[in-house]
């Protein structure tokens, strides 16, 4: 399932909803707030998204998940609005019958998201509040 | 030809706008409207990557834009 | 934190003890039990411990991993005992700045743990119980 | 000299013991106790991978048994 919400998940939750009983092992990465940016202290974080896209580029990269590393399920989460340190950011879950697939389809996951879903970050810093944008940061209007 | 356009994150703090109607020629490639946007704003002129998405996804530099198509102009993505 | 314990794990409550609030993921592998093994139907499984080396592999395996990756913290816990098919078996949780760091320790450690640690599985299938060995299944007494 | 091994897994089955005192010379080496243990047991002697931990670590083959060590016989490892 693919949810782009502004609430945080339940990660707990997530993990049994990936289990099958043909799987042997639930892989998955949790991004989240960090306190420093490129060196920078970070207080707060708040992110935009494009959202019919975000949907659509997702559930792609899940599809393609599934064809190139045959996993059982997956589960993609999301989050928009307004962050602080420490918070939840995505969740991208894969459960599988054995440890290469799961390990490459969740790591194949984030990877594609992080290049191709319309989703940004805007970090608050001691300098003012700056987009981030692919892995360059870019000063914004305040 | 009338297309909307929407900008999202720091392009729409640099355009002041979220969306707009651009009037561009009847068989204006993605390549095309990308340096009509180029040409109205020169921040975005600037920068070394403008993205284009039609109707949610990214298309070739050389496809045709339709009437009714859903056009979005965005900087590299941060998310995850 | 190294536990070794019968009982099951809440993959929810040790997600968030991971977390710090320098880092900016957390990778997590979760071992299942499985219907099938080696294309065999499995019913159940138990799995034998010899705890005291288990504990000093696992301690071990998890300096190194912190050594090698940097990463910020580190939850393994490993079950013993008699598990139905879809229980947890094994937790394997990081926290790190970087999905690198994350994935790349996760995978280390579950790689070195079916290495080196002193825990074995008893499958139950329909030919008998049988005692899983590395790589290979070798047929018990019954 | 006495020294306590215990067998795990199906060496404990195939044993009959989950452990037992072997008498063995001064100075015998790890190569030493794991070539008497497969003389005690054929089902041990077949096995291509016969793992000896001494006190918890996997030890040098060449290292020297010393009394009180804490000596475990097992075939591989399948945890995780």
């Amino acid at each position: 399932m693919i949810k782009i919400q502004r609430e945080d998940f339940d990660v707990g939750g997530l993990h049994a909803s990936l289990k099958t009983r043909g799987s042997g092992c639930v892989v998955t990465f949790v991004g989240t707030v960090r306190d420093t940016s490129d060196g920078r202290p970070v207080s707060r974080m708040s992110i935009e998204v494009y959202e019919g896209m975000a949907r659509a580029q997702l559930e792609a990269i899940a599809g393609e998940a599934a064809d190139k590393f045959g996993v059982d399920r997956v589960e993609v989460v999301h989050r928009y609005g307004d962050l602080e340190v420490g918070d939840n950011i995505v969740f991208i879950g894969v459960s599988a019958g054995h440890r290469d697939q799961g390990f490459e389809a969740c790591r194949y996951m984030i990877d594609e998201l992080k290049k191709r879903v319309p989703i940004w970050k805007r970090e608050y810093t001691p300098d003012g509040v700056v987009w981030v944008e692919g892995d360059r940061r870019e000063q914004g209007p305040g | 030809m009338k297309v909307k356009v929407r900008y999202y994150a720091s392009f729409r703090d640099v355009t002041g706008k979220q969306e707009e109607w651009l009037d561009v020629p009847e068989g204006t490639t993605v390549q095309g409207i990308r340096e009509h946007v180029r040409g109205l704003y020169e921040s975005i002129a600037r920068r070394e990557q403008v993205l284009v998405a039609v109707n949610g996804a990214f298309p070739a530099l050389d496809r045709v834009i339709e009437e009714g198509d859903d056009v979005a102009f965005f900087p590299p993505v941060s998310g995850g």
